[in-house]
């Protein structure tokens, strides 16, 4: 074996021996603080599809991780406040069940993803990385300044919505799902990788013109993969609202965005455990450095640096060894 | 109310998970949330420091203090840290609406007493009060409704209105307006975080407006209140005291001079142990205290109040000594309504100078024992 | 509407994309000739807005305060480019995200831990705080005026210094050849750094120049930052004239938008809702706008192919 | 006469006020290899990118394959038969030499939409690759990174892609450069046999192999073809004589 595939294991079984461990010693936010590593490395994993293999740097992903938790927040309020969500000519009811908000919010970020997709796509480099971010600053101010919703305030649901068999109020078993959840998608981008669209879209990352004339177009692989890499961050942008029960603004924020770069780039860029490495160590540090100082952030802004300037590959290159893997 | 039934279902599961919390001997676990960085820390680092102040030199407290990074999402986990973890006997701290929505219903369904030394929604005032929730502060409307009040007993009847196009401004402009019996000229909501006023600054010099009346917190408030003083324009202002605080006046110096703003408290308000807090704070930290200061004060006094005649463990015992409010408030004569919302006076203030330094001073009463509206509808 | 608050407004946008601009000319400078993307040109400006405020204070000199602030974000800059940008030049854009990005916690962070966490005191001076009146018997307040003027005049500065003198014509050759100034013989690296402070400069003036009306707060900067980028998208990367146009437009757009926007569905809705859903909109009308460029020129109005 | 496989009629393309291409016609036969050359400078880089779909001509028209392609980008003439290789290589470098083969061959399968089964299990796709390697020589190298290979190598993993495509047509861009004599030449007699399966058009320094290979010949100066004809035509042209190989003869 590797040394990657080995870390890659010890980091994949890491994430369900830490929260049995919590469990037994009776630390139940431990297990909480485990999910919400797991739904960020779920976000960061759909990031890294468009930013690794396909080379788009987007720095507005939070507007799809936005959606997924509006999707989730606006059906569970009206199924909770018993009123339809849309009472016209057709109506619609809001629902608790999960299957159902995910399905919603893949969906709908899907379509933003498309939208946002079609004309950022038209440029590249630097105008990329500026247009996604305006576009996702677009979303935020309408999420704040929009009333149905709460507008800044956000919705609180005051219960986790419903999945067939489980208690989702339990730590354990709301862990158990959105590790299931990321495993099945970890999994698929894994494959993804290495199938023809993987092999495509990392060729067009790597030199387009080789792409076309082959007869395959650029523009339409990278879209594709920016509507894959939405909806993976939507649908984690409804499991981090049913993880906080509450949905708000913030998730669009700029900086969540930003975030989800970090946690790419701190676990290595174009490796498929690459966001599950970076987002653990950043909620690790977010956990160990908040009680040290009320200027934390420095550190994690000095470690970063470090980590950009030096440390290239992150987490996993400095482990494993710089080779990407291939094939 | 099928709300009721969904947060009692929540209450059971989480209970379960939220081992028993017992034992600490004659001493109560407080978990604080507050914003400890970012643009909004000043506010959260008064909360904490006059908490501190009041609970300085007893050993009744045992403090957890947390950095929620103004971010609901970091607050929802912090409270479920505080919960689940340390095991906390109440909690307190954040100073955002947004962020008590976020924690507050889940808390008090996990069975926490929460007080609120800053936030008060009108959600939770109403429908979606709990027996476990006291607001120590205000409910967001009270500044706002004293406000009205007012200017109806002083001759002002045309009125432009101001505030971000956010739940707190529309809220608060709601307000205004339920007591308000002048005309209303025109009411214009600015974007959240709106850095220049020019634009809205021309449409009030072309209204026939006697007064301003806005709601812009910080760096909002400052910017708007410098590009005013520049305008020219000669028209009341008025508005709610979080645009006018101790460490806000700092910032807009001169150009806030005669502006009205309705609060609680004020560092001159002469009541019992006012001066002293003034004085305790000044020399602890260095500095004036802010409303936000006397806010945290008053709720760490209300806690120990508590302590002292019932046991935290025993919830209905421990509730019913809260709702006494049996405590000196630096702000006077202090009550809890039925829905756990203040009963107090809200003062008119004037920023003046004294000496080098801006700030504030009390010119009247704005409301006599006002209480909120949202009251009746709270069932518990 | 009149047409004298129209005018008024018109002003007022004129004089939100004046200060866009500062920001943006630095921004697409540096992209221009060294094609790095700085998130932390947004700190550059908090800087600039934070010494303006100390040394007002201190000396109660509004000049000296701008002096300051040009000082500060240009030392910032030359600081920050010798440490760290300078590794970042032959790096793809996402590591520049990165570092810059991490530039920006250290920078909001370290200043929160010098100056507190209140905002500080920046007034203008004394002599500018009231309004003046222009032809046709508006109302204006003199510092805009002032904005305006210096605005105009650094705008026309820039184009004198790239079109006339030696630097200009370096950096002129390295947005179109790096190899070839090199190939002139021109101390690159002295280059780089005197590009960047001069675009520090800049982003550091205009915070002193709007932190005197706006508020001196930490975090300031990255809203700015924001629209600089819509701008210099809308205007082309790289080219100064673009950033002009680019910043007029964004800040025309934004000023007008907010207003006309709920009087337009006034005419249609209760005016309760106008206003909400007017004001909703106009909250996104400059990403619209940009989105139209977009549309039409994916390389901005300016821009190379 | 045979229908011609490609035809370019009166193309031009501006920069600014430098006509780079000035009123090309051209056309290439099937079983031929039609050499363009010309001195540096004379757009022969800017005509093939507006044949191959890169870039638009501002005027001019251009059929393949008995269709007219003048409006379809690149990915679309490359799925109508047009195989291209380039003069710089072209080719994911960080990819294997067996991954550009195959990427190739999905070209010609118009496979790219499959996001389950790993590409390098697909026997039919990774057996067309394995041919066109090996015809090129390079199967040794199958499982080679790119980026490790030589330049010489590089230019046969080009034409290796272009091969997978089983074009109906191949555009080269300077397939010799940096091969070295004895690479040149084994190159020649590959493009030699190759001519049967489909006509090339060849842009190419290497005046032995153009005189060699070559059907017919055009000389492209200043953006204008100035002569068209056989090896033998081009040699005696005095046009030609000045314009190109008078310098050529004087170096």
């Amino acid at each position: 074996m590797r040394r990657e595939t080995i870390l890659n294991t010890l980091l994949y079984l890491a994430m369900p021996v830490a929260a049995a461990l919590a469990l037994a010693l009776d630390e139940p936010f431990l297990i909480t603080l485990i999910t919400r590593a797991a739904i960020f490395a779920l976000a960061a994993v759909g990031l890294n599809l468009a930013l690794g293999l396909g080379g788009l740097v987007s720095l507005g992903h939070a507007a799809f991780f936005g959606i997924g938790g509006y999707a989730m927040g606006i059906l569970a309020h009206h199924a909770q406040t018993y009123t339809p969500v849309i009472d016209s000519w057709i109506v619609l009811e809001g629902t608790k069940s999960m299957p159902v908000i995910w399905l919603v919010a893949i969906v709908s970020s899907a379509l933003a993803a498309l939208a946002i997709g079609a004309l950022s796509l038209r440029t590249s480099g630097v105008y990329f990385i500026m247009i996604t971010l305006a576009f996702g600053q677009m979303f935020y101010y309408f999420a704040i300044s929009w009333p149905a919703y709460g507008g800044e305030d956000g919705l609180s649901i005051y219960v986790r919505n419903d999945f067939p068999g489980l208690n989702t109020l339990d730590p354990m078993q709301f862990f158990a799902l959105v590790f299931a959840i990321l495993s099945a998608v970890l999994w698929w981008m894994g494959r993804l990788a290495r199938a023809p669209f993987g092999l495509a879209l990392s060729a067009a990352r790597q030199n387009a013109e080789r792409v076309e004339t082959v007869g395959l177009g650029p523009f339409r692989l990278r879209l594709v993969a920016f509507v894959i890499s939405g909806a993976v961050t939507g649908l984690a942008g409804a499991l981090f609202a049913d993880l906080n029960r509450f949905v708000s603004p913030t998730m669009f924020s700029w900086q969540m965005s930003g975030e989800f770069i970090v946690f790419i780039v701190l676990g290595g860029v174009g490796r498929l455990f690459g966001p599950v490495a970076g987002a653990m160590l950043f909620v690790l540090l977010e956990h160990l450095l908040s009680p040290v100082s009320d200027f934390w952030l420095i550190y994690v802004g000095a470690i970063l640096l470090l980590v950009v300037l030096f440390a290239r590959g992150g987490l996993i290159g400095s482990l494993a060894g710089r080779e990407v893997a291939h094939g | 109310m099928k709300m009721k039934s969904l947060v009692a279902a929540a209450c059971m599961a989480l209970a379960g998970t939220a081992a028993l919390a017992d034992g600490h001997g004659g001493k109560l676990k407080v978990g604080m949330i507050t914003t400890l960085s970012g643009g909004g820390a000043g506010l959260g680092i008064d909360v904490r420091d006059g908490f501190l102040l009041a609970a300085k030199g007893s050993d009744m407290l045992d403090i957890v203090i947390e950095d929620d990074q103004q971010k609901p999402d970091i607050a929802v986990q912090l409270a479920d840290k505080m919960i689940q973890s340390e095991k906390v006997d109440v909690l307190t701290g954040i100073i955002w609406s947004n962020l008590a929505m976020a924690v507050v219903p889940s808390a008090t369904a996990q069975g926490k007493f929460y007080l609120s030394p800053n936030a008060g929604p009108s959600a939770l005032a109403g429908q979606g009060c709990s027996p476990l929730y006291f607001n120590v502060a205000w409910q967001n409307d009270a500044f706002y409704e004293a406000g009205g009040l007012w200017a109806n007993d002083n001759d002002i009847e045309k009125v432009f209105l101001m505030a971000p196009n956010y739940p707190a401004g529309i809220d608060g402009m709601t307000g205004f307006k339920r007591t308000f019996e002048g005309e209303i000229v025109n009411e214009v909501y600015t974007k959240l975080g709106q850095t220049d006023y020019a634009a809205e600054i021309a449409q009030i010099r072309a209204s026939d407006a006697d007064t301003v009346y806005f709601f812009l917190p910080g760096g909002m408030g400052i910017s708007f209140m410098k590009q005013w003083a520049g305008s020219g324009v000669d028209k009341n202002v008025m508005g709610p005291a979080f645009s006018f605080d101790q460490g806000i006046l700092g910032a807009i110096g001169e150009a806030a001079l005669g502006v009205k703003n309705t609060a609680h408290w004020a560092k001159d308000l002469d009541v019992p142990g006012n001066a002293e807090f003034v004085q305790a704070f000044q020399d602890e930290y260095g500095r004036l205290p802010s409303l936000y200061a006397a806010q945290g004060y008053d709720t760490a006094l209300l806690l120990m109040s508590a302590m002292g005649k019932a046991d935290v463990n025993d919830q209905d015992a421990f509730q019913a000594a809260l709702k006494e409010a049996d405590f000196q408030s630096v702000r006077g004569d202090f009550a809890f309504a039925d829905n756990h919302h203040p009963i107090q006076d809200i003062y008119m203030r004037e920023v003046v100078k004294e000496g080098d330094v801006v700030t504030n001073k009390i010119i009247g009463v704005a409301a006599s024992d006002h209480s909120d509206v949202y009251g009746a509808e709270c069932k518990m | 509407m009149t047409p004298i608050l129209l005018i008024e407004q018109v002003l007022n946008g004129l004089q939100s994309g004046i200060t866009l601009f500062l920001m943006a000319a630095g921004l697409t400078l540096i992209f221009g000739v060294m094609g790095l993307i700085n998130l932390a040109h947004g700190s550059l400006y908090m800087v600039g807005a934070f010494a303006a405020a100390a040394v007002a204070g201190w000396t109660g000199s509004f000049v000296l305060a701008l002096g300051a602030a040009l000082a500060a974000a240009a030392a910032a800059g030359m600081i920050i480019e010798m440490v760290v940008i300078r590794r970042l030049y032959d790096r793809d854009h996402l590591d520049q995200v990165l570092a810059t990005f991490a530039l920006i916690l250290i920078f909001s962070e370290g200043t929160r831990w010098v100056f507190g966490s209140f905002p500080l005191y920046l007034d203008v001076p004394a002599a500018l705080s009231g309004p003046v009146t222009l032809p046709g018997g508006i109302l204006y307040p003199s510092y805009r005026l002032l904005i305006i003027v210096i605005g105009l005049l650094i705008a026309l500065g820039l184009f004198q210094l790239i079109a006339r003198t030696r630097i200009g014509i370096q950096i002129r050759a390295g947005e179109s050849d790096r190899e070839m100034i090199a190939a002139l013989g021109v101390d690159i690296s002295r280059l780089y750094t005197i590009v960047f402070a001069l675009g520090a400069a800049l982003a550091g003036l205009a915070g002193a120049l709007v932190g005197a009306i706006q508020s001196v707060q930490v975090g300031m900067g990255e809203p700015v930052l924001i629209l600089a980028f819509v701008v210099i998208v809308i205007g082309g990367i790289g080219s100064i004239k673009g950033a002009l146009v680019g910043a007029l437009l964004v800040g025309l757009t934004d000023t007008l938008g907010g207003v006309l926007l709920p009087l337009l569905f006034g005419l249609f809705m209760d005016p309760s809702s106008a206003t909400t859903i007017g004001s909703a909109l106009a909250s996104m009308s400059i990403y619209i706008l940009m989105a139209l460029v977009l549309l039409f020129r994916p390389t901005g109005l300016y821009g190379g192919a | 006469m045979a229908e011609p496989m490609l035809h370019v009629d009166g193309l031009q393309k501006a920069f600014g006020a430098l006509q780079a291409t000035d009123g090309v016609t051209l056309t290439l036969m099937p079983g031929e290899i039609h050499a363009l050359i010309g001195p540096n400078g004379a757009g022969k880089s800017t005509l093939i990118k507006q044949i191959a779909g890169g870039l638009a001509p501002d005027a001019g028209r251009i059929w393949f394959d008995g269709r007219e392609v003048t409006a379809l980008g690149t990915p679309a003439r490359a799925r109508a038969g047009l195989g291209r290789t380039f003069q710089i290589s072209s080719l994911a470098m960080e990819a294997t030499v067996l991954q550009n083969a195959v990427l190739g061959a999905m070209g010609r399968a118009g496979s790219a939409w499959r996001f389950l089964r790993p590409v390098m299990r697909d026997a039919e796709l990774v057996e067309q690759a394995q041919a066109a390697l090996q015809r090129v020589g390079l199967t040794d190298h199958a499982a080679t990174r790119t980026a490790e290979l030589s330049h010489g190598q590089r230019r046969l993993l080009e034409v290796a892609v272009a091969l997978t495509l089983q074009p109906k047509a191949f555009v080269m861009d300077e397939p010799m450069a940096g091969l070295g004599a004895s690479g040149s030449k084994r190159m020649t007699s590959f493009l030699d046999g190759l001519r049967r399966e489909a006509p090339i058009l060849l842009v190419e320094h290497d005046m032995d192999a153009v005189f060699a290979l070559a059907d017919r010949i055009s000389v492209l100066v200043y953006g204008k073809i100035i002569a068209t004809g056989t090896a033998d035509d081009i040699r005696a042209d005095p046009q030609v004589r000045t314009a190109y190989l008078g310098e050529e003869d004087a170096a």
